[in-house]
């Protein structure tokens, strides 16, 4: 008989998942799955910890794939070699198997993924005569945003992260940055923040959350934007391809049937300001119970598990962002309008080639090197300040410029 | 009373905490002292060199130390201003003959009972939030402007969800220590003439200066590491403006896992808060003795 | 200034009636003495005048007004507490001069009353330590001056001197009774010691129960007690009572003989015979308990020292013109 | 001591206390009220305070995802025992500095309060290595021991100010009477201190219940409190708000069960008529 | 069992001397009080013997053991504080059988005794009272009660009846000998009242200002007082000094003269003549405060009421017999 501990991040697929263990007990009746499921940065903590120390108290983990590369590299993870005939590793996006690869070796199973893409409502598009492109420049949505914004109805243009933290506005940010051709650092690593592009995008940004935001914008986060989006307060949002399903969830709400969906704006430089994520099962180095812990992660990221979901809970509910089957599947396309623009924007981020100009390091919103996450921190500070008005957009560059250097010089990337 | 035979044995009785406490000191503080000292991230191990100071000075000269540690100051003065400031007058009220009381006294304490990460979100979202708040809707209903908190005073609304926490911690502490003021000693100042305010400034508020005083020295110690209030609301932002000593700690050292210059913060907050709690022991030490 | 009146006052607590009915008219400037057993209400008539208490029932007035509803700050008082209930963080200086603090007064003028009261209390020494550091009759000494460093309608003093030394308790009687005249402030006062009541009087109140059972100046109260509890109570040691035959033969149902009325004799003729049973010799004065058979047991008082032990046989003559006589119902039976 | 307060006086004393203690409850009796809310309603504008569609749904889920009572459990055994076994220790020191006072008395009470200075974050790792090495990684015992050092210090402080109110006379009277420390301790000391006692019970208790970076951190499962129930439903993505406010009001339950009881014990005027 | 012995014991508090160097032996079973001007040391000398202070020097030694090194609670002594403190959470029962309880006593034994202790003490309707509900009295009683129950070494007594009225005063006076000579337990009394000094005592201890001026029976001290102290603080009224010329004739630097050995005669010839300026009239006795122009203040106690009023000239006659001469340190002159 073989427990396997899986730390889990809170999220609604997860959890699913967690109510349907059940069904892979009964078919592998020697394992028996606990659950630790918890807040991503609580996770965060909590899973690194554990397994920088070698504490052992997890068989399987939830990690991003900000994680994935760093971790394999110090061989802390298991490589995913096991997975079983009717896996079917090709079924996977490229773009986010390449994510959770390393020199070709899959040390995590995808389990969802995610890109960004613009939500926007499609009323107050009718009413005010404008019309979303598929694929709209910065300079549409910055125009859109101004018309669209009725502050005496509570109507704000658009909605977009501000709350300082380097997975919350810098996520969006840097993917929003590598649309206007800036990047964090050039070849030999030296900040880039002085750049022209730099200021160009955070110009941008701040203007438009000025005329065209709503209040108390500079500590929204991903979950402070979607009720406001939900309660009808935003025309448009540019996040997470997974919040399609939950503005056009009626139970969720109140303008589920009035959302349109389009990729994330760009300025015809090549890149759209979409990132990439997913979420993905590893096994770490040392585990005695790989064997199991393969077993489970090859059923939670199968294809026959969507289908299981499918079946118990709806095709709305399956994981989205990791299989190329998925999108071919009619059904799925059925009740997920969003399906195409989704997989299209996937498709558009590449963490190996995130910018327009080249770059040292992989990931899209974020550079995967272990002193990411502080920088990031820092940075974003600077730039939600910028937002609230506290420092000018200079300033907040000229900060971040020289926190980044600082923190660069003493990881050694720099001298 | 204080014979040698009840020191002897005083001395007894305090040796397991202090012992206690002495090991759960020295220990982690010697592994601190032993890490603040190498080059040492976790998340890159066995690269580990000494580095002698170089944590220290990699701390102490960001540039966001000043900002925080000035942060950190406001932060606990006011927090504990406020919570004595209301916190006296609260319990005296809860002293009182009310109807209820147990119901009043519960609903007092009740904040502290929320856990801090829970009442921050609380605060921000379905309260202060400048859209879907419930005050900005109080603000529309009387046709001002919703107030725009986490933007226009990060620092002042993290305060107020901090102060609302803590006040059920002073009052508690003070209405507690009411209960033992002698109520003939306040007879005897109506006696000798004195109003209900004078009785308070020359009777209660005396036999409330040890408590306060540990109120102080308690709530400075938690306050001194608030971390989960700001991370959930501003994230340290905008810019520093809500930055604190432990959030910088957190954010420069423990999301990289530095544990170099994490423990190089935490010492350089341990002697910060031993300066601390020196200046506040010098201000109302004196209450702890006799 | 200074005019009590009581009306009927009434106090429980809970169902237990303390004070049951207490009907009192103290004249302005005057001493009254409030005297009765231990637990019958003193203390806790006190603390009704004082405001500290609130009557169950009936009215109090101070100079013709009713001031039960009056809180104790506004009734101008001041008093001594039985349990003395200084303030503990405030020095022996502090504490006498709160009082004079709350009236406003100047910090010069302040001091020098002070320091006076310290001087008249021998508590100068003393003015700068905390209460805890104070002996009991210096913490009394320091809860007395305290009262009198102010000039209040009334002083209400509970037992202040019961933890004095013989001869200090003199001099702060005088001290008292010296002040209480100069400033002419009428005061109530609780003792136990007979010598005290008996000596700073103006008048005496007993009280037995929570009843008032006389009211009157201390002679009255010792030559015409009016009935056989104040005859008892008043005096020390205590009125002998006989009752039966002899008893009825004087014209009483009962009859009592002060000690200090009982003339001793070795072995003599005459009068009530019996064996001393103990003798407390004081110097000044012997106390004999003699065993007198069926008349009880007697107390008697001898001046001087007397050689007398234990089973010596005595008699004793009362003094006829000193023998008090009370009826059935114990009430005293006047000539 | 007998005072009657006056009518009038009590009700402005009542009102003036329900309508302060209603302000500060206010915010989670929101929360209460946002747990019998749709996700959708939790948020909506204007708000509905009581007219809306009074739903259970939001707990029936929270039960359904995590086992509660596992957790509430440990939250239980961790903050009880840790509670307890800090009062049983500290009640002796606190004791023994109240009583028996030196001058080096501040000195240690100041050194006990800084061995809390130490952020939690700054010494994470060497912790969690010693608990790996010692096998007390995700084991109640683990927790108990933690919080309890790290609470010791506040009960320790908060004893020591209770005791300092109470006569020593008494103490002493009852030294006269024969009883040794341990019996002056049990059956004088603590019964006088019952109010101080109750508060230092239930603000530590409070203090270990929602202590949230070592359980969170130590605990994976087995011995997991309510923090880490708590910290499943803070969800980053997704609209969490009815279901964490009813997960939250869950976890609020039984300490505010205990705090009524515990708090019904800071009763008036222990000390009165002990001494003269 | 009880024989205490005290060898140089002394007490600081920091700087200040409480306590100078006390020698003193205490027989088994023996009664000793102590007596001494207020703040003089009587509560810490007991406290000393007691184990709650440790001596500066000095050695205590109880049944020839000396037991510096013993805590208070092995000591096997009780003793009733001066503050009462009493268990402010256990009723009157409670606090009574708490010491009973530390020793292990049966319940049903423990009930008995309580109950026959409170019974002494006027105590029964207040068995199941808190502390709080009594009277001042009352508490005291409590605190009394809590010492006779038990049966120790020896019984510390800290002023016990000082709020007790007189009647109880000698009804517990008497009590508590009776017990103290049926149990055979030595007990040291501290007390206040010349009255118990003189009638309880069988050796009497004079402390002033932490030293012990004179260690003897009763009489002893009421007719050969060592010094002027003892002889002024010993009676009460206090003795009359004069000092001069009168003094010089009879033989001394001062010579003593207590009131109960003035003579009163209404301007009558020969003694000392002066004019009334105070007059106290107990009943039973009159004290008269008479100012004797060169020889000061005078007291005089006549017995039985005596009709004078302030300004009325009388003379005062001394018992030839009974003046004390003493020198000019003090001491006194034994012919
Ligand atoms: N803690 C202390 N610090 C300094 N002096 C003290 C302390 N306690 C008592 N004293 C002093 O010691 C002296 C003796 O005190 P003690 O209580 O023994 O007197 P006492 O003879 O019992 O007097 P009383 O009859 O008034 O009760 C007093 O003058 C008192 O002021
Ligand atoms: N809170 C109370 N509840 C019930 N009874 C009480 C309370 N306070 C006092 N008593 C009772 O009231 C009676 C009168 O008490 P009070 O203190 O007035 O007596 P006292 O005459 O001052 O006695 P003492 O001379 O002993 O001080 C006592 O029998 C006492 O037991
Ligand atoms: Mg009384
Ligand atoms: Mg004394």
């Amino acid at each position: 008989q073989t427990t396997l501990t899986v730390a889990t991040v809170n999220n609604g697929d997860m959890i699913r998942m967690q109510g349907l263990t059940s069904e892979f007990t009964a078919k592998n009746p020697d394992i028996t799955v606990k659950w630790v499921t918890l807040e991503e940065n609580v996770l965060r903590q909590r899973v690194t910890t554990d397994i920088a120390t070698k504490g052992g108290q997890f068989d399987v983990l939830t990690i991003g794939t900000y994680e994935v590369p760093i971790w394999a590299k110090k061989n802390w993870l298991v490589p995913l070699d096991k997975l079983g005939a009717d896996y079917d590793v090709g079924d996977l996006l490229p773009k986010i198997k390449d994510a959770v690869s390393v020199d070709g070796k899959l040390y995590a199973a995808p389990f969802y993924g995610e890109s960004s893409m613009v939500m926007y409502r499609t009323d107050l598009f009718d009413k005010a005569g404008l019309k979303m492109p598929e694929s709209p420049t910065w300079d549409f949505v910055v125009d859109a945003a101004k018309k669209l914004t009725d502050k005496s109805a509570g109507v704000y243009g658009i909605c977009l992260r501000g709350k300082a933290g380097w997975g919350e506005n810098m996520a969006f940010l840097t993917a929003m940055a590598n649309s206007y051709g800036a990047r964090w650092f050039d070849e030999k690593w030296e900040p880039q923040f002085t750049s022209p592009e730099w200021k160009k995008t955070l110009t941008t940004y701040v203007d438009l959350m000025k005329q065209a935001g709503p209040p108390g914008a500079s500590s929204n986060g991903f979950n402070e934007n979607l009720a406001l989006f939900n309660a009808g307060k935003c025309a448009m949002w540019i996040d997470a391809t997974v919040a399609a399903s939950f503005v056009s969830n009626p139970k969720e709400s109140t303008v589920a049937d009035k959302v349109g969906f389009a990729l994330a704006p760009n300025t015809g430089l090549g890149k759209n300001a979409n990132w990439l994520w997913a979420w993905s099962l590893a096994v770490p180095a040392g585990s005695k119970k790989v064997e199991a812990a393969e077993k489970f992660i090859a059923w939670a990221t199968s294809k026959d598990y969507t289908k299981l979901v499918a079946a118990k809970e709806g095709w709305a509910n399956v994981p989205p962002g990791t299989r190329t089957s998925l999108y071919n599947n009619p059904d799925y396309l059925k009740v997920a309008p969003f399906a195409k623009l989704t997989l299209a924007s996937i498709d558009a981020a590449d963490p190996n080639k995130p910018t327009v100009k080249p770059v040292p390091y992989v990931g899209v919103q974020y550079a995967a090197i272990p002193e990411f996450q502080g920088i990031g921190t820092q940075v974003g500070q600077q730039f939600s300040a910028a937002l609230s008005g506290s420092t000018t957009v200079d300033a907040a560059l000229t900060a971040a410029q020289s926190a980044t250097e600082r923190e660069m010089k003493r990881a050694g990337y720099i001298k | 009373m204080a014979t040698q035979q009840t020191q002897l044995l005083a001395r007894t009785l305090l040796t397991p905490a202090v012992a206690l406490l002495f090991i759960w000191m020295i220990v982690p503080l010697a592994l601190t002292i032993y890490f603040a000292t190498l080059h040492y991230n976790l998340l890159d191990p066995g690269s580990e060199s000494f580095v002698g100071l170089e944590n220290f000075r990699y701390f102490l000269t960001d540039p966001a130390f000043l900002a925080s540690l000035q942060n950190t100051l406001v932060l606990v003065g006011s927090v504990l201003a406020i919570t004595i400031i209301l916190g006296v007058p609260l319990a005296l009220l809860l002293d009182q003959q009310v109807v209820g009381l147990s119901i009043v006294r519960l609903m007092v304490i009740a904040p502290f009972f929320v856990m801090p990460t829970v009442s921050a979100l609380v605060w921000k979202n379905l309260l202060m939030h400048p859209v879907s708040g419930l005050f900005a809707w109080i603000a529309h209903l009387f046709g001002l402007p919703a107030i725009d908190w986490f933007n226009d005073a990060p620092l002042f609304s993290v305060i107020l969800i901090i102060s609302w926490q803590w006040l059920p911690f002073a009052t508690l502490i003070l209405l507690t220590a009411l209960q033992s003021l002698d109520e003939e000693q306040k007879e005897a100042a109506e006696m000798d003439g004195a109003s209900a305010i004078s009785t308070f400034i020359y009777i209660t508020l005396p036999h409330l200066a040890r408590p306060i005083t540990v109120v102080i020295l308690i709530e400075t110690i938690f306050l001194l590491t608030v971390f989960a209030e700001i991370f959930v609301t501003t994230g340290g932002g905008p810019g520093l403006q809500t930055t604190n000593i432990a959030f910088l700690i957190y954010s420069q050292a423990l999301i990289q896992y530095d544990v170099g210059s994490a423990s190089a913060g935490g010492l350089v907050a341990v002697v910060l808060a031993n300066i601390v709690a020196f200046f506040l022991v010098r201000i109302v030490g004196r209450n702890l003795e006799a | 200034m200074g005019q009590i009146t009581l009306q009927g006052v009434q106090k429980s607590f809970g169902p237990v009636h303390i004070i049951k009915g207490a009907d009192l008219d103290i004249a302005d400037g005057s001493f009254v003495v409030f005297v009765g057993p231990s637990g019958c209400g003193k203390t806790t008539l006190l603390r009704l005048i004082a405001g500290l208490e609130d009557v169950t029932g009936g009215a109090i007035l101070i100079d013709g007004r009713n001031v039960v509803d009056v809180p104790p700050a506004k009734r101008g008082l001041s008093m001594v507490f039985q349990s003395y209930a200084l303030y503990p963080h405030m020095s022996v200086r502090g504490n006498i001069a709160f009082g004079l603090k709350m009236a406003g007064i100047a910090k010069g003028e302040i001091n020098r009353k002070v320091e006076a009261a310290a001087a008249t209390l021998n508590l100068t020494p003393y003015l700068d330590r905390k209460p805890r550091e104070l002996s009991g009759g210096q913490r009394q000494r320091v809860a007395i001056g305290r009262a009198i460093v102010r000039e209040p309608k009334a002083f209400l003093f509970d037992e202040p001197l019961s933890n004095l030394d013989a001869a200090l308790r003199v001099q702060m009687r005088l001290e008292v009774t010296r002040l209480q005249k100069q400033l002419g402030t009428t005061a109530i006062y609780v003792t136990h010691d007979q010598v005290e009541a008996m000596t700073m009087a103006d008048k005496i109140v007993v009280l037995n129960g929570g009843k008032i059972e006389q009211y009157g100046s201390p002679l009255e109260l010792y030559e015409k007690p009016a009935n056989l509890f104040v005859a008892g109570f008043i005096g020390s040691p205590k009125m002998n009572f006989v009752t039966g035959e002899i008893a009825k033969q004087q014209g009483g149902a009962t009859i009592g003989v002060r000690p200090e009325h009982l003339k001793v004799e070795r072995d003599g003729q005459g009068g009530w015979h019996g064996t001393v049973s103990v003798a407390e010799h004081l110097g000044s004065d012997t106390f004999l308990y003699v065993d007198a058979g069926p008349l009880g047991m007697l107390t008697a008082r001898y001046v001087g020292e007397l050689d007398l032990h234990p089973g010596d046989r005595v008699s004793l003559i009362p003094d006829p013109a000193r023998i008090h006589r009370f009826d059935d119902s114990g009430k005293s039976i006047h000539a | 001591m007998a005072r009657m307060v006056t009518t009038r006086r009590k009700v402005i004393s009542t009102a003036a206390a329900w309508l302060v203690g209603f302000l500060i409850f206010f915010p989670i009796l929101w929360m209460v009220l946002a747990s019998f809310k749709t996700e959708l309603e939790a948020f909506a504008i204007p708000p509905s305070f009581l007219f809306f569609h009074w739903t259970t749904e939001n707990y029936a889920t929270v039960q359904e995802r995590s086992d509660y009572f596992h957790h509430a459990l440990n939250s239980i055994i961790i903050a009880g025992g840790s509670t307890l076994i800090a009062m049983l220790i500290a009640i002796p020191a606190a004791w023994s500095m109240a009583f028996s006072p030196t001058k080096r008395t501040k000195d240690v009470l100041l050194w006990m309060l800084s061995t809390k200075m130490m952020p939690p974050v700054g010494v994470l790792v060497p912790i969690y290595l010693i608990y790996r090495t010692f096998g007390l990684l995700d084991t109640r015992s683990g927790l108990i021991f933690i919080l309890c050092l790290g609470n010791l210090p506040i009960v320790i402080w908060m004893l020591f100010t209770y005791f300092k109110e109470i006569p020593k006379d008494i103490l002493e009277a009852a030294r006269m009477d024969g009883a040794t420390i341990g019996r002056e301790l049990i059956y004088v000391l603590t019964p006088m201190a019952v109010p101080g006692l109750a508060s230092t019970l239930l603000l530590n208790l409070i203090l270990a219940w929602n202590e949230a970076f070592w359980t969170l951190n130590l605990s994976t499962l087995e011995a997991a409190p309510l923090t880490v129930f708590i910290a499943s439903y803070s969800s980053p993505e997704g609209l969490f708000w009815a279901k964490l406010s009813a997960a939250s009001t869950l976890a609020i339950a039984p300490i505010l069960v205990l705090g009524w009881f515990s708090q019904r014990q800071l009763v008036r005027g222990l000390t009165f008529g002990a001494v003269k």
